[in-house]
């Protein structure tokens, strides 16, 4: 997959940012020629192929299924009364995704949760959400990532594989960039992976920890035992040498400042927000020895951005149930897939998430149940159980909106073609089905 | 003495919420007003009169007298006792959500398993599960530090994951087994586990007891043995047999105390 | 042969996933893969490129397998997320509304059943509009609408 | 539209017109001298009348919000209020840490039409100002903050006053900022290392800097450029015993630089929260107030001002982007930590803080708060704010009216509800002042406008800005003083009869019966373009090695703002 360099482009757009993952880079060019975009400069492999995209599945237009099953364009007009009226006359209404699209959307849908006593919930439901946990339970040291560029003089992975899933992670942010006192980059930084399997991330390591999976809380509990300056007994804790785990805990205890990642391999593993919880605490006491921070290593380019929207609004970060008008969270049973694996909702809208993609099969078989509704810009595999799909635009290519990085860092992503003529961004469609919600329950009062 | 029976007429998947049906909501009202009760069904509110046949036995004065007997599959009702003050609920099957969080006096007797939260953040009263209990009974909620504060859990069957996490006080009695992390957190009250416990109980814990009558795998670094008795006086109770007493958890300089039956 | 499962984020997955190409045949080649110690692969005298059936307490779904990169983890099977992945993955989330993405006990089995592509896969697993399935390809199957 | 406000009893301290019956005159979003007579006649006899509410600093928008309502859900579940019947306001929610939308309703229904959030760092600048975008009904400046900023630092070290002043312009405009904040200078930056500096004279581990030198720097670039607002400055060694030392010094180290000719304000620098800033001991076991001496000094100067941060005896949360300090209160506390530690700038911490009536440390706190308000004879040099929510949350500010005005409250309050300590180790107990509603105008609306340098608010004279507050208490009638009394005097202040903002109704009888977009106020230096511009090219190469984001994705965007007040400062020159 080694492409040759571009040179048949007419235009060049600069500082664009990336609309693939959490790290939001935001010093990719954009290579047009005849205002298309034939080229990215900066963006790594993924986020070159989400920005250059594949058009052949493209959804152009709007379609609803016909009495034969089969996806039928339509007009907008239909399409949007459709939903509006499902959505309206729905009593467990679940709108999820929103991770890939922008906050102005976003907020457009948290009215129209409001407004219709649904539930709002995005992909921290599937991934980082237990760490959200962790953090209302016992806190939340993070940082922003160039603290970590110019400081850091240890950082350590754990339970994430950057090297794939956030490519330019170590390469913009963390590791290599010469930063205002590393000015070494690479050299001045000692870095440590944990993970059970010998990732891409851990190959480029100074040092790889390999743990025993499902193991993750008491591996850190004994670390902090050792911070404290307790003993072990045994001589291997969770498959890890208790030797070697003194020896991190010297390094870290050491570090001038440490930054500390971790990813879904902690979150999802057994004990789930108590791993993080044990991890937050190690951060917290570390700090009596040195200067520590962590973050967790958010995979699409807005979940966060959800999240803050979100907690601006409503005071609740994700799986939001507005059933009785005003907002509860209650883990684990305002949230999707728990909702969707006791079969209760009778409605379910994804705007800029592919549920067929990341849900369990069990989880979708409700979907076959109930009215489903697609907002997205490609046919996917969710497509293939959806009733009705609104096309939508890209962000940060074909529609502006403000998009919130991994550490919170608010960025303004550009607008730099144009869209499939008719094609609407997240937004209109979210504004239109807004309007026709309010008719609906206006004609109900009156 | 007041009886008020709820008898399921009809079954809906998703879940009714409870908040409103207490005895000391309801043991002034009448059959017609208990009938136009609300209960929330999604984003609706509907009559309980929907869902339930109500009858009423006997007269009484004050809600302590004042039971309600509900019949019927419970399993998609939530929020059963939520808040409760006072008098007596018996739910005559499997029960969904919250069942007596936040309950803070009187009785619930639950004949049947119950869902997640049970207990949470309860301040007094006592609940009694004739079966299991899924995640987090007893605990506190999101962000909560402080958790279960007073009053009895008492659970015939097993336990789930986090059991009693951030409990500070009251008692909970486990009569099966019990999944991982039990007590995490905890800083106060006293849990008994007659049968097996998995790992990384006590995790955290600052104060508080734990009792362990089955068997455990192993035990979190934190915690060391003090020492071994016979026949211990624990909180008041005479225990039978050998029991280890722990003290721990050293991660955070606990001084939580887990007994455990050898 | 008895294996823990994994599912997580493949760089190439990810890739076609987000070039947004998942009904055509590149994407099932990089998602519908159990990546899996060499070890274990002679185990099942199993070569890259061969199909398995994994079976779990939630459902079977047949994959490719290739070497992984990350061993060794021996009786531990990665599956980059996708279609044919979470219909064996549980959806238990312990009242912690993550499902269970980690660490699910599966078995495996040589076969040689077809890995199908994704408009197949959720016409046969989950059959809602009950369609014909050799009309499904790797191009969208939709109206055009009368004009 | 025009309304005409009858015989209210008016406090407006700017004008001197102090509890007089007379009418207010409203044209469009302006007081006018007269109205024609299709004027709407609003019929408030005797009742009390005041400019709209000025908050000087309150913490209401941006990153340190968003963490704290992320991992405080326990808050937002205490402050939950379904919404209102007449389908205009929505639901509440949160109490230490409101919603967006429940910051505004909350606000107006007290009468508050102008709140400053105080502390916003450049890089996270779209993020308080898209936040302002959910807040309804108020006029929001935002402070940003340079106390900690490695540019900043740079130029205070090597001397280069010229380039500070160029920067701070520019600065502002890119992050669409009011003024100037110092938090802990120094400070913040030594806890990138885990650190923090002791006192004003004590240089940050690396850039070898002080607190005094930023102080000084910045409030000389600030009377340089002329800003409507002075330095708005978070003393070094917040809630430290025997940090009344270190604010008696940073008092005292601006004396002798000149305020700008073209301002309206009095002072050059305004102290926040000295409340916490004022103890004396050398632990919390020894500790007493220091208060006595920061007011004497206060009395007998001129140059400064401040705010007091009073304590509420509640469970609220502290944010600061005084970061080592929230580590501290970690460190005693063991309650959950929340820190975030933002690129080149700045720090914040947070953590959940209960204040108890029975505590004696809570009680010291409290009783120190309100000596400044006993102590400060002149009303115009202290605001009333509790640092909200750090002291306690806004919705509290009427409950502290209510101890203000009544002795017999306070005193009760002393006899019989709160921890010896306010009696023992401050000197709260040897006064006997009782606020009076003008006195109570000025520290709620004259003063702070003033101090903040609005000149169109916080007064009802012809020309200003139509923002007034009418309370359902009959001026008269009504005895203040009385304790029995005080418990609905919070309530009818929290409660507006009319908050009436540019000419609007927002809230009738203690309803919100109308919402509008809130207005961001920000400061714009006219006369610097061409140096700014010969500045950026110099530092941008600096600037994309250093930040994690490119210059040009930095600054706020025009329609983050919408709708705005552009102050437009006219630079002088050097003088």
């Amino acid at each position: 997959m080694i492409e040759k360099p571009i040179t048949d482009y007419d235009e060049e757009v600069r500082n664009c940012s990336c609309s693939y993952c959490g790290n939001n880079c935001d010093d990719i060019t954009y290579l047009l020629k005849d205002k298309k975009i034939v080229g990215v400069r900066h963006a790594c492999r993924i986020g070159a192929s989400k920005i250059i995209n594949d058009q052949d599945q493209r959804l152009l237009n709007p379609l609803v299924r016909n009495d034969e099953g089969i996806l039928e364009e339509t007009t907008w007009d239909v399409a949007l009364d459709k939903t509006a009226r499902l959505l309206y006359e729905s009593d467990r209404p679940v709108l999820y995704g929103w991770g890939e699209t922008s906050v102005e959307a976003i907020k457009k849908g948290i009215k129209i949760a409001e407004k219709t006593g649904a539930v709002m919930d995005n992909q921290s439901t599937i991934c980082h959400g237990s760490s959200i946990q962790a953090f209302q339970n016992v806190g939340h040291p993070v940082m922003t990532l160039g603290e970590v560029k110019n400081r850091a003089d240890v950082v350590v992975y754990v339970g994430t594989n950057p090297m794939d899933d956030h490519p330019r992670h170590l390469s913009r942010y963390t590791t290599f960039p010469e930063g205002f006192f590393r000015k070494n980059g690479r050299k001045d930084r000692t870095v440590i992976t944990l993970d059970p399997k010998y990732t891409n991330t851990a190959k480029v390591s100074d040092e790889w920890i390999q743990f025993n999976m499902n193991e993750d809380y008491l591996l850190f509990d004994a670390l902090r035992m050792l911070l404290k300056g307790e003993s072990l007994d045994e001589e291997e804790i969770a498959g890890v040498p208790t030797s070697q785990l003194e020896n991190l805990i010297q390094i870290m205890k050491n570090a001038e400042y440490g930054a500390l990642f971790f990813g879904l391999g902690v979150s999802q593993t057994l004990g789930k927000q108590k791993n993080v919880d044990m991890l937050i605490q190690l951060v917290e006491d570390l700090n009596r020895y040195s200067k520590w921070s962590m973050l967790p290593m958010r995979g699409f380019f807005n979940v966060s951005g959800f999240n803050i929207a979100l907690t601006s609004e409503t005071g609740y970060p994700y799986g939001v149930d507005f059933s009785r008008g005003y907002p509860r969270f209650m883990v684990g049973e305002t949230t999707t897939i728990d909702l969707l694996n006791r079969r209760e909702p009778d409605f379910f809208m994804a705007i800029s998430a592919d549920p067929g993609v990341q849900f369990p099969g069990y989880t979708i078989k409700h979907l076959i149940n109930i009215p489903t509704i697609q907002i997205d810009t490609h046919w996917g595999p969710y497509t293939e159980l959806a009733d009705i799909v609104l096309p939508s635009t890209r962000v940060g290519v074909e529609t502006e909106g403000t998009a919130y990085r991994m550490d919170s860092i608010p960025l303004f992503m550009k607008k730099v073609i144009d869209k499939p003529e008719n094609c609407h961004s997240d937004e209109w469609i979210l504004t239109q089905l807004y309007e026709r919600i309010e008719i609906l329950k206006q004609e109900e009062d009156n | 003495m007041k009886v008020i029976n709820l008898v399921m007429t009809k079954k809906s998947s998703i879940s009714l919420e409870f908040d409103n049906i207490l005895p000391e909501l309801l043991f002034d009202k009448s059959l017609r007003q208990i009938n136009e009760t609300i209960i929330y069904r999604g984003n609706k509110e509907e009559p309980l009169s929907h869902y339930f046949d109500v009858s009423i036995e006997g007269e009484c004065d004050d809600a302590k007298e004042c039971a309600i007997v509900i019949d019927g599959d419970l399993s998609r009702v939530k929020r059963i006792g939520f808040a409760m003050t006072c008098g007596k609920i018996i739910a005559n099957s499997d029960v969904d959500f919250h069942v007596g969080a936040c309950m803070s006096g009187g009785h619930i007797i639950v004949n049947g398993d119950a869902e997640s939260y049970a207990g949470r953040e309860m301040t007094g009263g006592l609940l009694e599960i004739k079966g299991s209990v899924k995640e987090f009974c007893g605990s506190s909620y999101a962000g909560e530090w402080r958790g279960m504060s007073g009053g009895q859990i008492i659970v015939h069957k097993n336990a789930g994951k986090q059991l009693a996490e951030y409990m500070i006080g009251g008692n909970i009695h486990i009569k099966g087994d019990c999944d991982i992390l039990a007590g995490v957190h905890m800083s106060g009250g006293k849990i008994q586990i007659d049968g097996n416990v998995n790992q990384w109980f006590g995790g955290q814990m600052k104060k508080g007891t734990i009792i362990i009558n089955g068997n455990v795998e192993k035990m979190l670094p934190g915690f060391v043995l003090e020492e071994s008795i016979y026949h211990p006086l624990i909180n008041g109770k005479q225990f039978i047999g050998k029991y280890g007493l722990y003290s721990g958890d050293k991660t955070v300089k606990g001084k939580g105390r887990i007994w455990i039956k050898k | 042969m008895k294996v823990m499962v994994n599912t997580g984020t493949s760089v190439i997955q990810a890739f076609y996933e987000k070039k947004g190409s998942t009904l055509k045949d590149e994407y099932r080649q990089s998602a519908a893969v159990a990546f899996m110690d060499l070890k274990d692969m002679q185990k099942l005298s199993l070569k890259s490129r061969d199909k398995i059936k994994i079976k779990s307490e939630w459902g079977e779904v047949v994959l490719y397998v290739d070497i992984s990169y990350d061993a060794p983890h021996e009786g531990m099977v990665f599956i980059p997320r996708g279609p044919w992945a979470n219909i064996i993955i549980s959806p238990e989330t312990y009242c912690c509304n993550v499902p269970t993405y980690k660490g699910i006990p599966a078995e495996i089995f040589k076969t040689d059943e077809d890995v199908l592509l994704v408009s197949q896969l959720m016409n046969k697993v989950y059959n809602k509009y009950n369609l014909d399935d050799d009309k499904l390809t790797d191009k969208p199957v939709y109206k055009k609408r009368m004009i | 539209m025009e309304y005409i406000l009858k015989n209210g009893v008016v406090f407006d301290p700017k004008n001197d017109i102090d509890g007089e019956q007379m009418d207010i005159f409203i044209k469009d979003n302006v007081i006018v001298d007269k109205v024609s007579s299709k004027a709407k006649k609003l019929d408030v006899s005797g009742k009390l009348v005041m400019p709209g509410g000025v908050d000087l600093h309150s913490h209401i928008a941006g990153p340190k919000l968003s963490i704290g309502r992320l991992y405080r859900p326990e808050d937002i579940r205490k402050g939950i209020k379904p919404a209102s019947k007449n389908d205009i306001s929505g639901f509440e929610a949160g109490f230490s840490l409101p919603t967006c939308p429940t910051i505004g309703y909350r606000y107006t229904k007290m009468g508050y039409t102008t709140v400053t959030e105080a502390a916003v760092p450049p890089l996270e600048a779209k993020h308080a100002h898209e936040e302002i975008n959910s807040i309804p009904n108020l006029d929001i400046p935002t402070l940003t903050l340079f106390g900690n900023n490695w540019f900043m630092l740079k130029y205070v070290k090597e001397k280069r006053f010229d380039d500070l002043k160029v920067f701070i312009s520019k600065w502002l405009k890119l992050a669409k900022g009011y003024g100037i904040k110092i938090v802990n200078p120094c400070g913040s930056e030594a806890w990138g290392w885990g650190k923090n500096v002791d006192g004003l004279d004590d240089p940050e581990p690396h850039w070898g800097v002080t607190g005094r030198e930023v102080i000084q720097a910045l409030t000389e670039v600030n009377e340089k450029l002329g800003l409507p607002h002075s330095v708005h400055v978070h003393t070094n060694d917040l809630g430290h015993p025997g940090n009344y030392a270190t604010t008696l010094e940073t008092f005292d180290c601006v004396k002798h630089i000149k305020k700008n000719e073209n301002v309206d304000r009095n002072q050059i620098m305004h102290c926040t929260h000295v409340q916490f800033h004022a103890y004396k001991g050398t632990s919390w076991r020894d500790v007493s107030s220091g208060a006595s001496e920061l007011i004497d000094y206060i009395n007998k100067n001129d140059h400064l001002t401040c705010d007091v941060g009073q304590i509420t005896f509640d469970e609220t949360t502290t944010m600061t982007a005084d970061a080592p300090m929230e580590y501290d209160l970690f460190r005693l506390t063991g309650l959950k930590w929340a820190n975030k530690d933002i690129e080149v700038e700045t720090a914040s911490g947070l953590i959940p803080s209960i204040y108890s009536s029975h505590a004696p440390v809570s009680v010291l706190q409290w009783a120190v708060g309100l000596e400044f308000f006993m102590g400060v004879k002149d009303p115009w040099k202290i605001v009333l704010t509790t640092d909200s929510p750090n002291g306690g949350p806004f919705i509290r500010y009427p409950r502290i009216i209510s101890w203000l005005m009544s002795q017999e409250k306070l005193q009760d309050m002393l006899d019989n509800e709160v921890h010896n300590w306010a009696t023992n180790r401050t000197d709260l107990g040897t006064y006997d002042r009782e606020y009076s509603w003008n006195e109570i105008a000025t520290i709620t609306r004259a003063g702070p406008a003033k101090i903040l340098g609005l000149t169109d608010r916080g007064h009802l004279g012809v020309g200003a800005k139509a923002d007034v507050s009418v309370y359902d208490i009959d001026v008269d009638k009504f005895d203040c003083t009385l304790k029995s009394n005080s418990e609905t005097l919070e309530n009818k202040l929290l409660n507006s009869k009319y908050t009436i903002k540019d000419g609007e109704i927002l809230v009738k009888d203690g309803n919100i019966v109308k919402l509008v977009n809130s207005n961001h106020i920000w400061c714009n230096v006219l006369g610097l373009e061409n140096e700014e511009k010969v500045l950026i090219d110099r530092i941008k190469p600096e600037f994309n090695k250093y930040y994690t984001i490119k210059y040009e994705n930095y600054g706020v965007n025009d329609h983050y703002i919408q709708p705005d007040t552009r102050m437009d400062v006219n630079y002088g020159g050097e003088l």
